[in-house]
Parts: C-alpha cells; structure tokens; sequence
C-alpha cells in the first residue's frame, strides 16, 4: 500500500504535513547539509521584519531540563535581504514557503506580507504575534503580546487579511487564560490556520553570579518539556476552530508529531529539536509513512483529530 | 560538509583530574575537518539534557578525532562517563577552523586552560604546511592542569610554560610570556582561552600590529548558524550584520573583528 | 559563622523557608522513614476537602519530559478524617502546618478554613484556587479556574479571609496571561502571601491506543520541565506585591531554590522532586545553610528579590 | 522501613532477549524485603526520565537483592545499559509483599512473562516457611520467553510450563494449567502476570473459593503512597477508601478485593 501525506493547509497544498518552526531553521540553506529540504511539506522562515534587525544583546540561549530558553530578539537580515539573498536558494528547491513576518502594529504586517506576496517571497504567510522576546503591543491591562488580547488579534488578523491573497497563518501564545479565544478571533479575523503554540515565557537565574541566565531576562521556553502543554493547546483550539491548527511545540520524533494529529493538528512544525538532531523532521516525514502503513490508514486526515476517547 | 553520524569511542583518558580525552572512529569527520573546528556532541539518549555540546576538534587523524574537555556541569560529567565502545552521536565538523596565514615567518599558539584543546591539531597544520612546528605558550592554574605538552614535544614545538601559581614553568600569565616572545608584524599569534586572556592578548597584538587569530565560546544551540543564539558583537558590519554567530563565522575571529567591550563578561572565568 | 534560615511567612514563623507542595508529600507521615518532617519549615497537605473526594478514574499519571502529568482530582480522605488520623502525627511533630483546601464555592473554602482554625488543625492555610483537574467555577468566558479570573481570586479571598485568623496563603494558576492581576487580585482581598504555581494544564496521547493517557484526558504539568514558567511568575509577582511569594515548580536543588529567592520568593516548596528523591527538601534545608555561609550571607532574606541585573 | 540507597550492580545478564537481572549490592534493603515488595530504581541522572521505575524484588540475598525486567521504554532500555561497578540508586523495599498462609497444604505460584519477576523470592520463602517448595507456572509466549525455570528447579518446585505458541511445555494459557492443578480449599495461588491472566485467574478462584493473592502493576510516581497516582478501584471501602493504592496498600492484593469491571484496560497487554 502506497499511502499519500498530502495536505492542503489552509490553501497551501504541502506534498506532506511536516514543516519546521520559525526562528528553528533559519532559512533553509542552513541545513542544506543534512537533508533536501524540498523534501520537507513547507519551509517556514525565521520571523522577517521589514528592516533587518540585531536582536538581543548575548547571552540569548540557557538549556533548562528537557528545553531551553532563547532570547534572540528576532535578529534577521529584514524583508529586502530576504529576498536577494535567502529567497534564491529556497526558490530552486521545489518546496513551499511559509514567511513568518513580525512587525510594529498591523500596518507592518501587512505591509510584509503585500510586499511578500508581491514579490514572489512567500507561498503562506504566517504572523508572529506572539513573539515573548519583544513587547509592542498596548492594551488596557499593561503591555502584552498581541496575541494575549483575542481583540487586537482580531484586528491585526483583518489588516493582514485585506493585504494579501497568500494563505494566512496566526501563529499564538500559550500564555493565555485559554487558547480558544486568540483561536477564534484569529479565525474571525480571516485567518486560514493558527500555528500553536510559540514559546512558553520563561527565566532562568545563576545562582552564583546572581544574575539572569539571559541578557534579556525573559526568553521563550522551548523544546519536549513544553509538548504537553501544546498538545492540550492544540486539542482546545482545534474543536472550536472550523480552520486547521499547525500543531508545534517540543515534538522530537513520529510519535510526537502523531500526538498533535490525534489532537487535531492538520500539520505539524519541528523547532528545538532540529537543534539536536539536525535531520529530525525529515525523520518525521519518513516516519509518519511508516506509522500510516502500519496503521492501514490511507492518509493524514485519518488520523487527525482522532483521539479515541 | 557536516554531517551527523555515530562514532564508536575507542579511547578515553582521564588527562588530569576533571579533564578527558575521547577518541571516536569518525573516518568521515575526519577527512573533511580543519584544526579549529569544532563538533556538537550528543551527551544523553534521554532529552535532559537536550542540547548537544560543542567540543573543539583536538586532533585530527586518517580515521577520526579527538576531542579535549573538562567537566563542568551535566553534560560534560555525562559525556566524562562514557567509556569505549560507547557510540557518540557526533555533528560535524562545524564552523570556520583556522586560516593559516603561511606567509609569516612565526607563528605563536597560545592556550589558556582547557583552551588548549584545538590547538594540537593547529600545531601539526602548521608544522606541515609551514615546514616548522609553532611556539606554543601553555599557561595553565596550576602544574597538574598543564594539558598536552608531551604532544607539543613531540611535533617539536618550542614551549613556553606559565602556571599561575608557578608550580611549573614561569610564575606569570600567558600575556608576559607572550610579551617575552616579542611577535613582530610577520608573526601569527592564535589563541584559545578564557575571554580575559584573549581580551588581552587580543589587545597587545592589535596594539603591536601583529596578526592575531582566537577562537570563541558562546552557549550553542544548533551549531549550524541557523537558531542566532550565539553571536557576539562585532566592531565592524559584515555583510550588514554587526551580531557575528560564533559557530558559523566563527568559531575562530580575527581579534580586530571583536568589540571587547561590547562582550559580555558574564561568562568569563 | 552560624546562620539563620528562620522566616516569618505572612504571620507563620519557621525555622526555615522550605516546605512541600501540597499533594506531593500525602500528610508528611509518608515521608517519616526518610528523614524527620520537624526538620522543614512547614509541610503543607495535600488539598483538603469537607468531605472525602475519590478523585478520577486511573491512569492519573503520566510522565513526560523532565516531568509528569498528574490528574488525581484531589483525593483526599475529608476534613473529619485529616483531623482524626493524619493531624495526630504531624502534631506529634514539631512543625507548622500549612493545611491545603479546596472547596465548591467560597463559602466552603470558609468553612473548611474555619474549622481548621478552630480544631487546631492548621497553623497557615493554602486555598488551591487553581487545581487543572477539577472544574467549577464559571465566569463570563466559560468553565475556568478561579485563579484565572482576578475578581474572583478577590472575592474567594475575602471570604476566605473573614472566617479565618490563620495565614491565609492563595494558590495561583500559571494558565494565565499574567500572573500579576491574579496576585493582585488575592493581595487585594487579604492574603498573606501567593503561592506559584500550581501545575500548567497539558495532555498527552498514546500514539498506538490513541487514546489519552490519563483518564481524566487533561492533567497538570509539574517537575524541572515548568521550571522556568515558575521563577518568571514569582519574578514578576514579586516585584507587583506587598506580600510574600511562596515560589514552587519544578525545584529539585538548592541552586533551583536559590534561583527563586533570587527572582523574589520568600519560602519555597518542593513538589514532584520527593517522588524522585524522598529527602530532597531537606537536602536543599542544608543546601541553603551551606550557600549563605559560603556566601556569607546572614540570612535568606538577603537573597529575596536579589536578582542582580 | 524503606530507604533510598546507591548500590553497587555487582551482576548483570541479558538472559532472554530484551530480558534483564541485575543484582544489587544492598545489605540494608535486603534485611528487611519481603517477596512481593518492590524498589522504584532511579534510571537516570539527568531529569528525562524524571521519575523512578518500579521494579520487583526477585531474589534476596544476604547482602543484596537482584531486579529481573524487561525493556519496554526508555527507562528499563537505560536500566539495561548500566554495567557491574555502577551506582543504582535504589528506593526500596516498598509495598506489603506477599503474605504465606502457612495452614494451607498447597502453594501453586502463577507466573505470566514479566510477572515472573516476584516469584523466586516468593518461592523460597514457602519453602522455607512450610517446609515444601511450591507448584510453579511458568506462562510465556515462547520458550526463548520461559523464565528462571532453572532457579525454580534449583530449589525443588513442581514446574509447569505453558507457551502460546506449543514451543515448550503445554501449548495452553496459564488458567488452562492451573485448573488442571486443581487447586482446592486448602490452596493457596499467587499470580503475577499481564492483566487479563490476573483477571481470569482471580475469577476462576474466587468461583472455586481458592484464596488468591495477586500482585498488580500500575504507573507510579512516588511509591511511598503520597501521590495518589497509582490507585485501583476496589470492591469494598478500606477505611472508607475506594481507591487503593498499588504501591501502599498493594502490589499485592486479596484478589477478591479488586474490582475487576472497573479495572481500567488501557495497560493491558
Ligand atoms: C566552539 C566551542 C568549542 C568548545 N570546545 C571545548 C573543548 O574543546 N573542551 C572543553 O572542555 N570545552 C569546550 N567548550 C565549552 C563546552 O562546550 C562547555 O564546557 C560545555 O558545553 C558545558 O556543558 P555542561 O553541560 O557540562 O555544563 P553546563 O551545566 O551546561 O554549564 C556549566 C558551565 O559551562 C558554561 N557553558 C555551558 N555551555 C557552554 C558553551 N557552549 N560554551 C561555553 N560555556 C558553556 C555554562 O555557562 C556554565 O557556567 C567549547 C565551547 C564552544 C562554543
Ligand atoms: C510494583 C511494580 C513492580 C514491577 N516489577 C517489574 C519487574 O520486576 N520487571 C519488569 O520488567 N517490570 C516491572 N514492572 C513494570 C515496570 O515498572 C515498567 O515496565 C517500567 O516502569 C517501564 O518503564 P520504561 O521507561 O521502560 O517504559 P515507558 O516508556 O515509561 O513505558 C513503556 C510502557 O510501559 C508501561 N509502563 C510504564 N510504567 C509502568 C509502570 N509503572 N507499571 C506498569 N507499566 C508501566 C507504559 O504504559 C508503556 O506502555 C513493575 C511495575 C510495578 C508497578
Ligand atoms: C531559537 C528559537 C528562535 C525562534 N524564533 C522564532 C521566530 O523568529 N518567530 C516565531 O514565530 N517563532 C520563533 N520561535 C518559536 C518556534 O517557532 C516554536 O514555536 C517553538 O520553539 C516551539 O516549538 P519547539 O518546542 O519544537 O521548539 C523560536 C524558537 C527558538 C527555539
Ligand atoms: C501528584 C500531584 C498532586 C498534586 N496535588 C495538589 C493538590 O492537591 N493541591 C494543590 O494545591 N496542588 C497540588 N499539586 C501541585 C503541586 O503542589 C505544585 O504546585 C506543582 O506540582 C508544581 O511543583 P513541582 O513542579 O515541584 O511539582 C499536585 C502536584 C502533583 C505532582
Ligand atoms: S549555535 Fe545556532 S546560530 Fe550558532
Ligand atoms: S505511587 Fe504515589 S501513591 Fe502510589
């Protein structure tokens, strides 16, 4: 039985449903070495803004039991960079491209993500608004992410939306009360997925020296001691959600990736753990092969959602 | 190119207390490295801890490598334990290696502790691609943590010893001795240590004009460049970038590059 | 030099600031063949009820990386039962009792503060407000956990606090947005101190059987893996309160400890570490002796809040 | 009283593929064990896995105990890799341990796979307390499976074998080979083994008002009967508890007092 990991993601058709998590990855041709990359369902981008950026002062990384920290700060080389030096080689490849893009306020992501579309930078734009190493956005309880405020996600969601026709992802915090409510604004918003979870908000202090483990006190904690976490993220927003949730957060092998599946992930992104074994969501895709074979299910859409209960 | 294989230990040496020497079986690895690469080690089949280590290349030889460490938190203490036989998950080799500049008349290394740990396999590229062994400068706390001399011997490296007790060689830093050496404008100095002797041994080279190499530390991620997590501040813009990732563009770095003072101490020992 | 670890934590005096979490050290008795409970500076129970909970179908446990999902449902033996069987030992030692409870509704919260007064049965009250495997409170946004929803942190501290003379100790969710309105909320409604954090809610699947591994579907996360959550939330709580801050999660060492008085917490808990090792919050009782000498430091409260930056 | 002790594995032996025995050297523990009593074994320094792994007391010796496992995960695949020299650190002994009703005539010890783990133990002390070594049923897949046949012999107990697949001794289930014992008033049977043998042999009992002492397994945290995760359902209220803890009040229970329909099959093999 020959069986078909085939996936259209909200618009995206992806030969199969692994792609790599923003800001893991960089922008591909880092790990060009290991694997082919068009081998993989879709290449996500480190976060682009429209200018480049320095990020964080160093130290930006601890390792924490089971993950690690980072405070890179979104450093990339900007939108133009991206497109004369990054984009060439991902464009050769036969492979589609997820741009994550940050900015200041609405109008920069939608300025990003026209200028994306327009082009040729991106085949899915998917929105960090949830980025926990940069705080922008206002609201009445103080400063927050953007996707803490299910309103301003809402907001942010309908001025992207009304600037491209690409596929468009949000991607959410898991630092909220509950996940339905970002979920769902992002869907009213327009968005065609959410991508769950980005990094858990988190610090580390030396204890001898006293001080914080990173320049910037707070980073995002990642890696498998966050999959339960996203795992029930995941669950939560894909039975509220009519859109395909992008299920990431600690997944290291097949079974992990099947995890968010059964949880109701359309898809799935590798992050930290391309950072241990570079060659982990390739892995993933053989792997999910494998494990539909064996299990006589003829493609992913068998499995999602189908936690028995 | 890097690659990620695993690689049968066949040697392990406790070199002095707390400091090991591990071989692998890495034919691969081996061929293709430079002195002053480095590789990701794998410490544990478990996720705790997740990240892999980086370890200098110490030597390189026609089917593997080795690599020089000193325990220092988990992952060195795991990776202190195993023994022959084991299978070392090993990624690389990684980052940019030393450039060996073979117009220069001399060429200095000068290791400061466990920095020792790239230099051997410096030492013999230079000595067979200059057709002369280096000066070696060995500046270590104390007479035990004297690290490699035997092999320095060996390749025929002049060596000049500093312990900072004076239990062996001269009673100083690795900067008075490097200062006695008195490196002129057709000298190469390469350097590994902790961050304050290359801050200083960075600042007299600059100062005396002599060309100057040293390689980095950062806490390391994925050691591919890709995650940013271990940049350091450069003076200058490269390629529009002032964050300069110590595992891709380095970890070696011409001193001039460096903005010291932009460096973080809080990792310096 | 001798030091003194002694604290005063919101009105209870002991002889040093470690205690247990609740639910991780049963009634301290479990405990006693491994070394002499009068040696903490509190135990604190497990969450007690007015009447003797069964608590969820097994399997309650689940570990995952670096740590383990629990969904117990507070199976506790009831109010009666505690104060006739468990409280004679722990009386029969010389050490506080911080008397966890749980109640539907505050009024039972109340009640059971009340009577635990009254029968000599606590020497602090912990209310767990925020137990992810029990639901039942509601408030406009659905089904949430009371220490989700700031005005009713308030109200039940209120309620709580007019029934009891005792230290009243609020136990808080880090399933929030921010830690900092909830322990406000339970400042403002007369606690003596917060304690962070209760478990993050998380799930996790049998990739073969598909079905959940707990019975109860959800549990809490807790051990090393939540670390990090924890010291941001005692960080960021400690700078917004007056009161005290009893920081847990995931503490397994001294140097775990310390990273908590360094971000503000003024007692600590150890939880999920007994299990892996039963005489771990008395190694860190000597572990914490040994650092201030080492560090001559003359006391804890010279590391509270020390964070240097 | 249990303890928490490092002690030195002064044997190992795969003796069945994927199959286990390591022997601690653990004076203290092995004073006070019971056959039936457990140890959680710490599987790992680092904190994945966090949480000890549960593990019968297969034998007891003067001044130690030997663990007999199978791999199933990650924490019994590192139990296996720890070699002779290595410090186990061992949470131990814990449980109530099997109780010998010395009036009865006869003993018939049930063992299915794994679930043989408890039994050399137990076999040696009806031995001693009644003076007979008793009937022993040895349940596996296969015959390559069949284990510590030989140590069972060694002490002079009636063996039965049964395989599913006819490979050795009788191709038949262990309930099959019990009731062919005829177990009578007078009889006592102790089982270990995979859920649904425990079931159908503690039904078959109690229909046949046989006592029967069955040991069950569940994930555990603690093992000091503190955390409350390892509870089963039971038939009848102890101490106005419902929920019985495995690792307190059990491994061992009168089968009668289990509530088998309630008895959740998830783990079930
Ligand atoms: C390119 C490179 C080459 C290196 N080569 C060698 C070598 O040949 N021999 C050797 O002994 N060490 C070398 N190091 C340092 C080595 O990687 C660290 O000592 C090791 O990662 C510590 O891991 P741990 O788990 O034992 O300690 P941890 O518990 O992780 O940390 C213990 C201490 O080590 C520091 N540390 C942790 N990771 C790093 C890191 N990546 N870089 C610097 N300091 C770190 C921590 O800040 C802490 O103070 C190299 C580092 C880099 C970046
Ligand atoms: C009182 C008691 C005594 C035991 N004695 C033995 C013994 O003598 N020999 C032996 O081989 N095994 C014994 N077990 C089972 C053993 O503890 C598990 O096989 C082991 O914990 C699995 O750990 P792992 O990390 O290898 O597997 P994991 O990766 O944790 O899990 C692999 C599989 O084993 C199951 N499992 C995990 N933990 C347990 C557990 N505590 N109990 C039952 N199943 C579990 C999981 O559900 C999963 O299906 C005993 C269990 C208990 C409760
Ligand atoms: C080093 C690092 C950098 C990251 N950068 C970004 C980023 O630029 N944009 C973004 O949306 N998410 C970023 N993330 C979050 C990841 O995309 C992902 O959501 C998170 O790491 C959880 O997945 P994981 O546990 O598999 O790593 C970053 C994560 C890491 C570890
Ligand atoms: C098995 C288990 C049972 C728990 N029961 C309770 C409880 O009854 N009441 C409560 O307030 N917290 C309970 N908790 C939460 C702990 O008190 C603590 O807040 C949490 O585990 C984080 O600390 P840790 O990571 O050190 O375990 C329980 C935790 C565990 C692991
Ligand atoms: S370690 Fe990831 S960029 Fe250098
Ligand atoms: S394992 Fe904790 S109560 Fe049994």
């Amino acid at each position: 039985m020959s069986v078909s990991l085939e996936i259209n993601l909200g618009g995206l058709h992806m030969k199969n449903p692994v792609t790599v998590a923003s800001g893991t990855f960089g922008y591909g041709q880092e790990y060009d070495a290991y694997f082919d990359v068009a081998q993989l369902g879709a290449v996500t981008t480190k976060s682009l803004t429209l200018k480049p950026r320095a990020g964080n002062k160093p130290p930006r990384l601890v390792e924490t039991p089971a993950g690690m920290l980072n405070a890179i700060g979104l450093q990339n080389v900007g939108l133009e960079a991206y497109l004369e030096h990054k984009l060439p080689f991902l464009r050769q490849k036969d492979v589609p491209i997820i741009a994550n893009i940050y900015g200041h306020g609405p109008d920069e992501y939608a300025e990003l993500a026209r200028l994306l579309e327009e082009k040729g930078g991106a085949d899915a734009i998917e929105a960090n608004l949830s980025c926990p190493n940069v705080h922008d956005a206002k609201s009445s309880r103080g400063t927050v992410l953007v996707a803490q405020d299910p309103e301003l996600v809402c907001a942010y969601t309908k001025t992207i939306r009304s600037a491209t026709s690409l596929p468009l992802y949000v991607k959410l915090t898991p630092n909220v009360a509950t996940i339905v409510e970002p979920a769902l604004a992002a869907q009213e918003g327009g968005a065609d997925a959410v991508s769950l979870i980005n990094t858990l908000i988190g610090m580390a202090i030396d204890p001898e020296t006293r001080r914080p483990r990173l320049a910037n006190i707070v980073g995002g904690l990642s890696g498998p001691c966050i999959r339960p976490v996203a795992v029930k993220m995941v669950w939560d927003a894909a039975r509220a959600l009519d859109i395909p949730v992008i299920g990431m957060g600690g997944i290291c092998s097949t079974e992990d990736a099947v995890q968010f599946f059964l949880a109701g992930a359309s898809a799935v992104a590798l992050g930290s753990m391309s950072f241990r074994q570079p060659d982990a969501a390739i892995r993933v895709v053989n792997g999910l092969a494998d494990y539909l074979e064996g299990h006589e299910l003829s493609g992913i859409a068998a499995l999602v959602g189908g936690m028995a209960q | 190119m890097p690659s990620v294989v695993d690689c049968p230990i066949v040697l392990r040496q406790e070199v002095a207390e707390g400091h090991y020497r591990i071989s692998v079986q890495a034919p691969g690895i081996a061929r293709v490295a430079k002195p002053g690469q480095f590789a990701m080690l794998q410490v544990s089949g478990g996720y705790a801890p997740f990240l892999r280590r980086p370890m200098s290349i110490e030597r390189i030889f026609s089917d593997g490598v080795s690599f020089l460490f000193k325990v220092e938190g988990e992952g060195t203490r795991l990776l202190a334990e195993m023994d022959t036989g084991h299978n070392l998950s090993v990624h690389g080799p990684l980052g940019n290696g030393f450039t060996i500049d073979t117009v220069c008349d001399r060429h200095i290394l000068v290791a400061g502790g466990i920095g020792v740990a790239p230099l051997p396999a410096l030492a013999e590229r230079v000595k067979r691609d200059c057709g002369k062994a280096p000066d070696v400068i060995i500046a270590a706390r104390t007479e035990r943590l004297l690290l490699c001399e035997d092999d320095f011997r060996r390749m025929g490296c002049a060596i000049h010893i500093t312990t900072d007790d004076g239990s062996a060689g001269e009673k100083a830093l690795a900067t008075g001795m490097l200062e006695r050496l008195a490196p002129d404008a057709r000298t190469c100095v390469y350097a590994c240590g902790p961050n304050p002797m290359l801050r200083a041994v960075s600042q007299m080279m600059l100062d005396a004009g002599v060309m100057c190499l040293v390689s980095l530390e950062a806490q390391m991620a994925c050691g591919d460049g890709a995650c940013l997590g271990c940049v350091i501040e450069s003076k200058s813009e490269i390629e529009g970038e002032k964050m300069l990732r110590v595992c891709k563009d380095g970890p070696v770095f011409d001193a001039s590059l460096i903005d010291w003072a932009a460096h973080d101490l809080r990792d310096d020992q």
